[in-house]
């Protein structure tokens, strides 16, 4: 029980450490610019929350979590576009590029604040819902679930370039100016953007946390490790894998939410594979089955990636590459696993009999 | 341009309070407050020291990269041009690059890195109308200049971007009048699914219905779409008498290779592009393209001076085998204009930039234009070319002289649906 | 009438390209279970070979004759080369090797671009492949295109080839015994390294004979293996891991679907209901249209 | 305390009848040994049994038909199984495995919160299996012979009626067997155990009744001395058996 209070006291000091950072140091330590850029990253990092949860506790191949961004981002975009464009006017590209004179009818629920915000999380939750059941049932599981989920990726992306007249297409929404009546134009309005999204993080990590460390969690592990298993005592891992899916859904959407007024766009060039890849490769690099590590991997490689390429215009991708060689061939368990590595090291050396245990295989 | 209500410069401050109250940090939001900050503020330009910065936003990877590398490489041989005869009021240019990665959210990031952190005086670059339409708003929120150097579909007229390639009625339109003049009768467009070729594709349909044209199919491939034998056959079966071409990239290199294989030739039927200069020529093979159509306002074999110095200065700068091409032509004349506007207002402040852009002239490589202040666009001689077995375009028809930018198609009567 | 027959013959030419850039997949994916991203860039460069050989021998036939074995040997060793690096550390962790060749394909593709510029490339095609041959003449003719029926030529050779190796050969005896029981060929006295690194080295080196291939048809540039790599990789999931013959009729399958969606509606839905049509298969037959009987599989 | 019942079943793959019409009843409160040879359907029968495998026939436990339920249904009507090579989660301590297992029947609330304590099922399984004192290791970590009575305990905790055990003491040592064999005759005591096992010594010891499966068909039936009297058996069985004793032996001895 001592070790379990300590792990906890270690949870609330390193909770309130983040909290301290994110709220207390970045907002004076950066400039409007760069803390702009904070917010986007911890929009990554918030997917990475739920792929923690999905693959790194429950085994889930979760390529597809762009779909789920993008549902939460253009649910947010539309309903930010309507209110945008004012009463009884379409928003600017429909104008530009669209055949009708009046609002699709599948828009007109998000002129509604509450149903946009709802629908933020729950339509991801919700097509992740439909989508785990079949899969779940149906057993498809370790590279079918990472193609299928690339290939949906994809074709939700294509789906939304070919729909111009009432997507945007390519273009995706932009130019976002308000959020819920305030000016997004405004430095302050920025800033408390960045709150919202810092404290959404937070949430998520402790709403994952809680769900880590309960009997689901440790169910989930077991579904991981060996489903048959599990199966043979008289749970279906089915419902289990769908619960960690649908949650990890939902706070992706959540994500592509608050991403909209961050960032001031939302487009299929969010949505397709390379950025679901991407999402996924936070997790990865940081340590998959650690949210600390996930949620810090992800950061560090939105990070990298813009400071890289602003440093090496034109070569930047070969540094990114070399980035995910090293940390996923060499390193499975992600920078997280340098930690314990070391905390091995110093427990071995105080002669502690410590039994080590490899991450997820 | 939306006409909506004008949203509420309200400030967050109360739902900050009690969002900071929660997390015992109630002074942050006040604070910042209380520092009054606007955005009503231009930019601030660094002009601090000999140089004056300006920014370069290209993709320099992913799929785009294989057009807009080219764009930087001439802003790049204009920069050092500029720099040799001795800069811009008497400081020298300094490039700063940033990678738009063919993604849109990414060019927006790197746009408001260029001026808040850069501070740099102009921005010139974008190529797809998705990565122009991602930073119109950080240009205009900003009030920070963008020159975007490529055709694009018109209906646009943002006060932070000068445009100076072609709009419609400088590519598009003439290219209509051309084949109407050829006695073509008949139409079938081919584009990526994408807004600019969209969005031509529209005013191409006004146009023949206002002209006795018939438009006989109409497809879009997704960009980077490489199959095309579907759409060949279509195009072979609808008998047309032309196509009207507005494919982007790598599908270009396919559909024409495509065309080829079902038989069909610029004998039987001709495409006219809007999206292949000499670079996508060199890429796709003479073999595939002989004979057929282009409409742009420049090719390497424009006869003048100032082309044979610009050809000249680009092959020595970056091998003997680079063609120069027409975006490639209006990025190196962009720069030129912002310089001579910066000349002209004594003043790097962008509004004292935009004020003084009126009536300002360039002897470019395509000819004279000059920059039309009200719409932000410049007046640009329309060229129709034919691809040369050799990979060269040469000229078959040309305006005459420069037409005037007509962005939103005010001039002409059939496009009065259009936007 | 012609426009079904048309239909049909590009129906199956989009068949062939798709099985000849999923072959090495199934070597690669369909035995050994990797999920090699950089599959594409081994396709880009095989087509940068055949731009490299035209540069030193002038005969564009003969130039593409040559370019197929070197192709297959480039990017042969190239995917050797990778499986010794990096994969051979990652077989027991599908999802990684995906992350980890994906960054692999990243640094692919700069490196395409630094060393022959970020622009497509050229490549001439002879001119006996640029033609087409006319099956029915008159008013409403049909024809197929030359570069098409070598493709479907070299598509249908490939497959031959390489199911001769799998069955025939020692080689392809040791391949098959370490994919349907790793353990048991070890003890056998098989070296399962050697035997995955030869599969590897096959399964890229038909990667390089699609790049070739694909020169004839379509842009030669950095990006050109990104955008067929997912409709490989499908061909291969919907085919049934581990067998040649699902991803034949697949590929069929799959391009006879996408030509007919194609041309009664627009190329971005038809790719959008090729996709849908994959997930409601997969829903009947999670496992594919052919699986290997075997307890422990994927 | 229920009883299993098989009639008629058969199970085959691809042209190949595995099991071929076994009939078997095991009386609630049996520790019953199924023994034969490689290949004589033992493991299939309980694959069969709980629903991994397809069969025609009848499979009756406590009276309900168990033939076409789905895995977790079969789990969840009181029916546990172990397999042979020991399969706990590795990564989970002994408890967390022990709780997991007690918690099919769990609400969503309870599943959503922490466990607090030890929950006196677990605590008593723990006992029985002999655990307490490596409760919070990883299972990951125990010995093979922990790892089977983990096992076991984690079918304790699940309430099972009816244990499937699919050779527990391969690879144990002569005192780990000896403890597995007393282990299961107390748990006998209030559930019906059914055990496949190879080890003929082990059988002798703590069986109570013992079916002989050949062929996929039941060969003989009884106590230890009755079917080791059987003519059938000792013509088509001992002879194998003494090889495999004698192999036995050599692995205890190693």
């Amino acid at each position: 029980m001592n070790v379990l209070k300590g792990r906890s006291a270690r949870a609330w000091a390193g909770f309130a450490g983040g909290a301290f950072a994110l709220f207390a140091v970045a907002p004076f330590a950066l400039s409007d610019f760069r803390l702009g850029l904070l917010a986007k990253y911890l929009c990554m990092a918030m997917v990475a929350v739920g792929i923690c949860l999905a693959w790194g506790r429950g085994g889930l191949l979760t390529l597809g979590q762009g779909v789920f961004f993008g549902l939460g981002g253009y649910a947010m975009a539309m309903h930010l576009k309507i209110t945008d464009a004012g009463p009884g006017n379409l928003p600017d590209f429909m104008q530009l590029y669209g055949t009708a004179d009046e609002l699709p009818w599948w828009w007109r629920p998000f002129e509604n604040p509450v149903f946009a915000i709802a629908a933020t999380v729950l339509l991801p939750m919700t097509v992740a819902a439909l989508l785990g059941l079949f899969i779940f049932r149906r057993r498809v599981k370790g590279a079918y679930f990472a193609i299928l989920s690339q290939a949906l990726a994809s074709a939700f992306a294509i789906w939304l370039v070919g729909q111009q007249a009432t997507t945007g297409g390519t273009n995706g929404l932009t130019d976002i100016q308000g959020f819920f009546g305030y000016d997004l134009d405004d430095p302050v309005n920025q800033r408390m953007v960045y709150f919202v999204i810092a404290a959404s993080l937070l949430a998520l990590i402790a709403l994952a946390r809680q769900l880590i460390h309960s009997r689901y969690g440790e169910l989930l592990v077991a579904v991981r490790d060996s489903e048959e298993r599990v199966r043979f005592l008289g749970y279906d891992p089915a419902n289990v894998k769908l619960v960690a899916y649908v949650v990890a859904a939902g706070m992706a959407g959540l994500a592509g939410a608050l991403f909209v007024p961050a960032v001031g766009i939302i487009s299929p060039a969010l949505i397709g594979i390379v950025p679901s890849i991407e999402f996924v490769i936070g997790a990865a690099v940081g340590g998959r089955a650690s949210l600390v590590g996930a949620v810090l991997g992800a950061l560090a490689v939105a990070w990298a990636k813009t400071a890289l390429s602003e440093e090496f215009p034109a070569g930047w991708t070969y540094f990114q590459g070399l980035l995910f060689i090293v940390a996923l061939a060499f390193l499975p368990g992600g920078l997280a696993s340098l930690t314990k590595l070391f905390r091995r090291r110093r427990a071995v050396a105080q002669k502690s009999p410590v039994i080590p245990v490899g991450e997820a295989a | 341009m939306s006409s909506g209500s004008p949203i509420l410069r309200r400030r967050f401050l109360a739902g900050g309070a009690a969002l900071a109250a929660v997390v015992v940090l109630s002074a942050c939001g006040a604070k910042t407050d209380a520092a009054g900050t606007s955005s009503d503020k231009a930019a601030k330009i660094d002009i601090s020291g000999d140089t004056v910065k300006v920014g370069l936003l290209n993709s320099l990877s992913g799929t785009m990269a294989i057009s807009e590398v080219t764009v930087r490489n001439s802003l790049l041989l204009a920069i050092d041009e500029i720099n040799a005869s001795g800069g811009v009021l008497g400081k020298k240019i300094k490039p700063i690059s940033e990678d738009g990665a063919s993604d849109w959210p990414t060019f927006a990031e790197k746009a408001a890195k260029l001026i808040k952190e850069d501070e740099v005086a102009a921005t010139f670059g974008c190529w797809t109308s998705a990565s122009r339409k991602a930073v119109k708003p950080v240009f205009e929120k900003n009030r920070s200049l963008l020159f975007y150097p490529v055709q694009y579909e018109g209906l646009e007229q943002s006060p932070y971007i000068f445009y100076t390639g072609a709009t419609t009625n400088q590519q598009i339109v003439p290219a209509l009048d051309y084949l109407k003049s050829q006695g073509k009768k008949s139409l079938y467009l081919v584009g990526s699914d994408y807004v600019f070729p969209r969005t031509a594709n529209k005013e191409i349909t006004a146009y023949a219905k206002a002209n006795g044209m018939t438009i006989l199919g109409e497809d879009y491939a997704p960009l980077g779409s490489t199959e095309f034998s579907t759409i060949a056959n279509k195009v072979k079966a609808s008998k047309a008498d032309a196509v009207f071409n507005t494919l982007n990239g790598d599908s270009n290199v396919a559909f024409f290779k495509e065309y080829k294989s079902a038989g069909l030739s610029a004998k039987t039927m001709p495409v006219v592009s809007v999206s292949i200069a000499e670079e996508e020529v060199k890429s796709i093979g003479s073999q595939y393209l002989a004979g057929q159509l282009t409409a742009w306002n420049y090719y390497q074999t424009t006869p003048g001076a100032a082309n044979e110095k610009f050809v000249a200065a680009y092959k020595a700068k970056y091998g003997e085998d680079k063609p120069t091409s027409d975006p490639m032509e209006a990025a190196y004349t962009s720069v030129y204009l912002w310089a001579a506007m910066v000349e002209k207002a004594k003043s790097f402040d962008p509004e004292k930039v935009k004020a003084a852009s009126d009536g300002i002239t360039f002897d470019a490589p395509e000819g004279k234009v000059t920059v039309d202040g009200a719409t932000q666009h410049i007046s640009k001689t329309a060229r129709i070319g034919k691809i040369g077995t050799d990979g060269l375009i040469t000229e078959v028809w040309n305006s005459g002289k420069p037409v005037e930018p007509d962005p939103f198609l005010k001039g002409y009567s059939w496009a009065a649906d259009l936007s | 009438m012609t426009v079904i027959l048309g239909q049909t013959f590009t129906g199956i030419s989009i068949g062939a390209v798709l099985l000849l850039i999923a072959l090495g997949l199934s070597l690669t994916f369909g035995q050994m279970n990797v999920i090699n991203m950089a599959h594409g860039e081994f396709i880009m460069a095989g087509a940068y070979t055949t731009y490299v050989l035209q540069k030193s021998i002038s005969s564009a036939g003969i130039s593409l004759l040559v370019a197929l074995p070197v192709a297959f040997l480039v990017s042969g060793a190239l995917g050797a080369l990778l499986e010794w690096l990096l994969i051979r550390r990652l077989y027991l962790r599908p999802l990684d090797t995906l992350l980890v060749t994906w960054g692999v394909s990243l640094m692919l593709q700069q490196l395409a671009r630094d060393i022959f510029g970020a622009p497509n490339v050229q490549t001439r095609a002879p001119d006996l492949l640029t033609g087409n041959i006319t099956l029915i003449g008159g008013d409403d003719p049909l024809s197929v295109a030359n570069s098409r029926l070598f493709i479907l030529g070299l598509a249908i050779a490939a497959v031959v080839a390489l199911s001769l190796t799998l069955r025939l050969t020692p080689l392809g005896r040791r391949i098959r015994a370490v994919v349907q029981n790793r353990d048991l060929a070890e003890v056998s006295g098989i070296s399962t390294s050697r035997v995955d690194r030869t599969a590897f080295f096959i399964g890229s080196g038909l990667a390089g004979v699609a790049g070739v291939a694909l020169t004839l048809v379509g842009p030669i540039g950095p990006t050109m293996g990104t955008n067929v790599i997912i409709d490989a990789f499908l061909v291969i999931v919907v085919g049934g891991i581990g067998q040649l013959k699902g991803s034949v009729i697949v590929a069929f399958v799959l391009g006879a679907l996408q030509s007919v969606l194609e041309y009664s509606t627009t190329v971005s839905v038809a790719k959008v209901l090729v996709l849908v049509a994959i997930v409601a298969f997969l829903q009947w037959r999670p496992q594919g249209l052919y699986t290997l009987r075997t307890r422990s599989l994927v | 305390m229920s009883g299993l019942e098989i009639r008629q079943l058969r199970v085959s793959f691809d042209g190949f009848t595995a099991v071929d019409g076994v009939d078997l009843e095991v009386r609630p409160g049996d520790l019953r040994f199924l023994i034969g040879p490689n290949g004589a359907g033992k493991t299939t029968l309980v694959d069969a049994v709980t629903g991994l495998v397809k069969a025609r026939g009848s499979v009756r436990f406590g009276g309900t038909e168990l033939l076409g339920r789905s895995v977790h249904r079969i789990a969840r009507s009181g029916i546990g199984r172990t397999f042979q090579t020991a399969t706990v989660f590795e990564e989970l301590t002994v408890l967390q495995n022990l709780d997991i297992a007690a918690g099919a029947g769990r609400g969503a609330w309870t599943m959503l919160r922490r466990r607090r304590g030890v929950p006196e099922p677990v605590a008593q399984a723990l006992e029985t299996v002999g655990l307490t004192e490596l409760a919070d290791s990883p299972a990951g970590t125990l010995a093979h012979g922990q790892k089977q009575w983990l096992e076991i305990g984690m079918l304790l905790v699940q309430e099972v009626e009816l244990l499937l055990l699919d050779e527990p003491v391969a690879g144990m040592s002569h005192d780990e067997r000896q403890a597995t064999g007393e282990l299961l005759q107390r748990i006998s005591e209030e559930r019906t155990v059914v055990v496949i096992e190879h080890d003929m010594d082990f059988m002798r010891s703590f069986a109570r009744s013992v079916s002989v499966l050949h062929a996929g068909r039941v060969l003989s039936e009884g106590t230890v001395t009755e079917v080791q009297a059987d003519p059938k058996v000792q013509e088509v069985y001992l002879g194998h058996t003494a090889a495999e004793d004698a192999a036995d032996v050599a692995v205890q001895e190693a």
